[in-house]
């Protein structure tokens, strides 16, 4: 008998990145509760999200950032398109955001245990698998894991976001971290072309046990997810996760279904094999 | 009038017969009979042989003419009551529709719709365009002696009992939105309710949120508003959602001698100006 | 336990109970130009109108159309001792109550909110005097003359008014009153099911109705031919309780309200990069009926329409939920769908 | 009570910026004297007013909004007053009927040079709003108000405290 009030935690940002070039404004947030008490037990797994209030403007479901393994602060990655993002972005450090949540059932990170991980990203959908790809490279998590492949895909150089993550990546036991853009740019020396372009060359994909990971704009998770099955890999074995609009995050309000499955509860993380036996409502 | 109505009805359902039976329309939007009601309610007519599926009565509440805003490119027939076709009018002036796709018929000598108050204060009872016309019409002498001033009363309250009136009527109002999904003039793609950059009003159904939501609502009947009362017919809570944009309508005449939907190629009142036109109401 | 009065006595049966409790009850309001039915505090027996179904449900009573969410304000409003009786509810409104039962007081999740307006709510059930032209709660599994959510039961055979309690705690309220005799209770009851007559529409459709299915039906489009989108349905319907959240930029202390939402509206799924998963009222007309017939049976086991047919009534262009379920009862036929063969 | 003297009126001006702004400017140069009472928005022309913007600002605090452009003839966009002329004159017709009072709607115009005018203008513009004190909100049953057909012109109403 969970009681859920609906009401948030009150948290205090700590630290504000600003991601990208000016076009496409993308900032990381790094905040704490100010509760201790909810500090020390607020867990979640990565792929789950949180519902973030800003006071008086309103409320919406961000992915967590930030891994688990990462105890003294929480991030989230917020790309400026509306009134909430709009108002989140004049934030300032020490400002108090109201949080509630974990919601939504995370990645399957007990079925990945000892598989190999391919990570295709794009954009803004980086973040919530930065959260897996943090977990999957903590120094004590690496060993449950096999080979790690990341494919992060931008629309230009200047969009990149994480780019302090990326010595930290590459320099992991046994992982090929590539980078991708849409199109050609003369100061970008490592690959160029939309992800499920390449697929096949970049990425090692005959590997068996191998589980992927993909998040991005809906244009990119549909070509994805068809080239891979393309490659005929298990479509169990594709998982991403979906965006739809939310008010509760607990299956009540009645935004987010999809049929009778609710985006916020039975996902957001979906294998392509339960897409397909949805109703194409996304 | 039972069997005028009766005449009316056999009259549109013979054109509507011939319409389809020659392929001239692809479809015929009218009025007809629930399935298990008596209510009138609109249809849609494909194939000939459900013609008598047809109606017009007193009753015949709903507004016909916005439906054809989703059929801009397809051969459609519609029995249009007087206003309608004043709402065709002012599609037509703002090129929605092509003349050409389009077959209306209109009801002669509208005899107005029971319960709608609109068609106690109608002053144009014949349809303005129309291709098939049925029943008799109503000379001018006929349709000036039936209207009745309906908003006389709040005309003579002064500003505060008005302003009470409002209140009163506002406060139940629920945000359903149903007045400006059946105006037949309120089409655009983004209502200003739905905008929050910018943010024009609350979306809560507290009394300050809904005032303003009707007011805002209103001015944009300005010279648009043909006095239909399709948004009263359609409140849930009988609310008077029509005194302000009748307002708009008896304003427009009196002011600026405006009648809407009178003519395809007449422009709106907002959207041209008269160099000498009055200053009502300006500081001096 | 089952008791008996005449009218006097049902009269100070409802003074003395709006002595120790609030009583609702429906009452004749004035509402603009037109008179209204719905649901009232009262102060007298004589307001209370039983005779038609009131044209709103006490939905407000258990969901408002906007609250808080203050968990000590709506405990303080809705106070232990001084509980809420709705009087002479409507048995289609009561199996509501179910639904709301379902989706706010499940095992994974606790609405407090209307937790504490459930609990502290008595229903008194009246046994419906004769069908309206929209109703159709038989056709759903509904009985108008009794319904096991209520507490009490009232029903009125020619001038005497006879009670029966459904569970222990609600004895206590009608104790003192005279006893009734079960068998003659039994006979008027069966003569009164018997001449009730049924709805003229049928539904013989197994639920849940197959999602995949009727979810690719190339029906919904002209269901929704005449809908305008308007979202009077959801909000006068008893069962519906999709919600928004909101912030008043008068309230200082930036307090959280809910209010009701509408799955007619477009905002209801529209993202903020501007995509909308529902773009036409096809789509979102799919999305009511398929939640009522076959999401929430799927998720909680029962119906989530009762069969009141206020959304006929109230809608500005008499768009008939059971012709819809007609047109999808057939198209399943020919599909070979999961039609029950009577 | 609620005695007017003291009522200090905020009140919302949409000031065109090739004329009536340029008066503004002019009259403070010119050091006349006028009340301080007006927030002024500089807009390119009185015709980009939305009717929308002065309804808002009733709900955002204002007591009464004024809306000043270039005479009819002279716009610097040739007809953009002519097209928000008729704008204002049907939206102070609809919110006079609603029951908001005349006096705080107001509308102008004010050439460049007329800066002395300006000054006028806005204490006229405030005496008048001064005249039906403060907002008191789309939702308030029964206001303090007067009636321009009140000849003593004292105060009728139910009163808010």
């Amino acid at each position: 008998m969970k009681t859920e009030t609906l009401l948030d935690h009150k948290a205090e940002i700590i630290k504000i990145t600003q991601e990208t070039g000016v076009n496409l404004n993308i900032k990381t947030f790094r905040y704490r509760f100010l509760d201790e008490e909810i500090r020390k037990n607020f867990t979640f797994r990565p792929g789950q999200f949180m519902m973030v209030t800003i006071d008086g403007i309103g409320e919406a479901p961000f992915g967590f950032a930030s891994s688990p393994t990462q105890k003294d602060y929480i991030e989230l990655s917020v790309k400026n398109v509306g009134l909430v993002t709009n108002a989140i972005h004049n934030l300032k450090v020490g400002d108090i955001i109201g949080v509630r949540g974990p919601y939504g059932n995370g990645f399957p990170v007990e079925e990945t245990i000892g598989k190999n991980i391919v990570f295709i990203g794009g954009g803004i959908g980086l973040a919530p698998l930065r959260s897996l790809i943090n977990y999957v490279l903590d120094e004590e998590k690496r060993k449950q894991f096999g080979n790690v492949q990341l494919l992060n895909a931008f629309r230009s150089p200047d969009d990149l976001i994480f780019k302090y993550d990326y010595d930290k990546w590459e320099n992991s036991p046994d992982t090929i971290v590539k980078y991708t853009i849409d199109e050609p740019c003369e100061k970008w020396d490592y690959c160029v072309g939309f992800p499920h372009t390449l697929l096949k060359d970049e990425l090692n994909c005959e590997l068996q046990n191998t589980k992927y990971f993909t998040c991005g704009p809906p244009i990119m998770i549909k070509f994805v997810t068809e080239e891979l099955k393309n490659l005929n890999i298990d479509p169990a074995d594709i998982i991403t996760t979906l965006e739809m609009r939310m008010s509760c995050g607990v299956g009540k309000c009645g935004k987010c279904n999809i049929g009778h499955y609710y985006v916020c509860k039975d996902g957001p993380v979906f294998t392509l094999e339960q897409l397909g036996e949805m109703p194409d409502e996304y | 009038m039972e069997a005028y109505y009766k005449e009316i009805t056999d009259k549109i359902q013979k054109i509507a017969y011939k319409l389809l039976d020659e392929g001239k329309v692809d479809k015929i939007i009218g009025f007809g009979k629930g399935e298990f009601t008596d209510e009138v309610t609109p249809v849609f007519i494909v194939n000939k042989e459900n013609v008598d599926k047809l109606l017009f009565s007193e009753k015949a509440t709903p507004f016909l003419a916005k439906y054809l805003l989703n059929y801009k490119d397809e051969k459609v027939a519609i029995t249009a009551k007087p206003c309608e076709t004043r709402a065709i009018n002012s599609y037509l002036s703002e090129n929605l529709l092509q003349r050409e796709n389009l077959i209306i018929i209109g009801i002669n000598g509208c005899r107005g719709i029971e319960g709608n108050t609109a068609c106690k204060e109608c002053d144009v009872r014949n349809p303005v365009i129309s291709d098939y016309t049925v029943g008799e019409e109503l000379s001018d002498e006929e349709v000036s002696s039936m209207i009745t001033n309906v908003y006389e009363d709040l005309e003579n309250m002064n500003p505060e009992e008005r302003n009470e009136y409002f209140q009163n009527e506002f406060e139940r109002c629920t945000r359903c939105y149903a007045c400006r999904e059946a105006c037949p003039v309120c089409y655009c793609e983004e209502c200003f309710t739905d905008s929050n950059q910018p943010f024009w009003l609350d979306s809560s159904t507290q009394l300050k949120d809904t005032f303003t939501f009707h007011l805002m609502r209103s001015i944009h009947m300005a010279g648009r508003c043909i006095n239909c009362g399709a948004c009263e017919m359609a409140c849930p809570e009988n609310i008077d959602v029509r005194a302000l944009s009748a307002k708009m309508y008896r304003a427009g005449e009196e002011i600026f001698d405006y009648k809407p939907g009178m003519d395809p190629e007449q422009k709106t009142l907002l959207a041209e100006y008269d160099v000498n036109d009055q200053e009502k109401g300006f500081l001096d | 336990m089952l008791k008996v009065m005449n009218e006097k006595e049902l009269k100070q049966f409802i003074d003395k109970l709006n002595n120790d409790y609030k009583v609702a009850a429906p009452v004749k309001k004035q509402q603009g130009k037109q008179e209204i039915l719905e649901y009232d505090y009262i102060e007298e027996f004589e307001e209370i109108h039983l005779e038609e179904q009131p044209d709103k449900s006490p939905k407000e009573f258990f969901l408002p159309q906007n609250e808080v969410l203050d968990p000590e304000a709506i405990a303080k409003s809705n106070p232990e001792e001084n509980k809420t009786i709705i009087f002479g509810v409507r048995s289609c409104d009561i199996e509501a109550l179910r639904v709301f039962d379902d989706v706010f007081l499940d095992d994974t999740y606790v609405d407090p909110y209307y937790e504490k307006r459930r609990d502290n709510t008595i229903i008194i059930g009246y046994s419906c005097p004769h069908r309206e032209p929209t109703c159709f709660c038989d056709q759903l599994g509904i009985s108008p003359h009794e319904n096991k959510l209520a507490d009490l039961y009232l029903y009125k055979f020619d001038d005497k008014y006879w009670i029966k309690s459904i569970n222990e705690d609600s004895e206590k309220l009608i104790k003192d009153l005279a006893d009734g005799d079960e068998d003659l209770f039994d006979e008027k009851l069966k003569n009164k099911k018997d001449n009730f007559g049924e709805s003229d529409f049928k539904f013989n459709m197994e639920t849940p109705i197959p999602e995949e299915k009727a979810f690719n039906a190339p029906i919904w489009d002209d269901i929704a031919e005449k809908c305008l989108g308007c979202g009077v349905c959801t909000y006068y319907c008893p069962t519906c309780f999709c919600f928004n959240f909101f912030f008043d930029e008068d309230d200082k202390e930036n307090q959280k309200y809910r209010s009701w939402d509408s799955c007619m509206f477009s905002l209801f799924t529209k993202h903020a990069s501007g995509h909308n998963p529902r773009e036409t009222q096809g789509q979102r007309w799919r999305q009511r009926l398929m939640h009522k017939f076959s999401y929430h049976p799927q998720n909680y086991g029962g119906l989530s329409c009762v069969g009141c047919g206020r959304c006929v009534k109230k809608c500005p262009v008499t768009l008939d939920i059971r012709e819809a379920l007609k047109s999808t009862e057939e198209y399943l036929k020919d599909e070979g769908g999961a039609v029950v063969e009577d | 009570m609620n005695n007017n003297e003291n009522f200090e009126p905020k009140i919302v001006a949409y000031l065109c910026n090739w004329c009536s702004y340029a008066a503004a400017d002019l009259a403070g140069s010119s050091r006349t004297q006028y009340p301080p009472n007006i927030r002024v928005i500089r807009v390119p022309c009185s015709g980009r007013i939305d009717p929308l913007l002065l309804i808002r600002a009733f709900n955002f605090g204002a007591d009464g909004v004024l809306v000043s452009g270039c005479h009819p003839g002279d716009c610097h966009y040739l007809d953009g007053n002519y097209y928000a002329r008729r704008r204002f004159v049907m939206l102070k017709e609809l919110m006079t009927f609603a029951g908001i009072e005349e006096q705080r709607v107001n509308f102008t115009w004010c050439s460049a040079s007329e800066g002395s005018r300006f000054g006028v203008v806005v204490k006229k513009v405030v005496d008048r709003v001064k005249e039906v004190g403060p907002w008191q909100g789309f939702d308030n049953k029964g206001f303090i108000g007067v009636d321009s057909s009140e000849e003593e012109g004292e105060l009728t109403g139910g009163s808010i405290l």
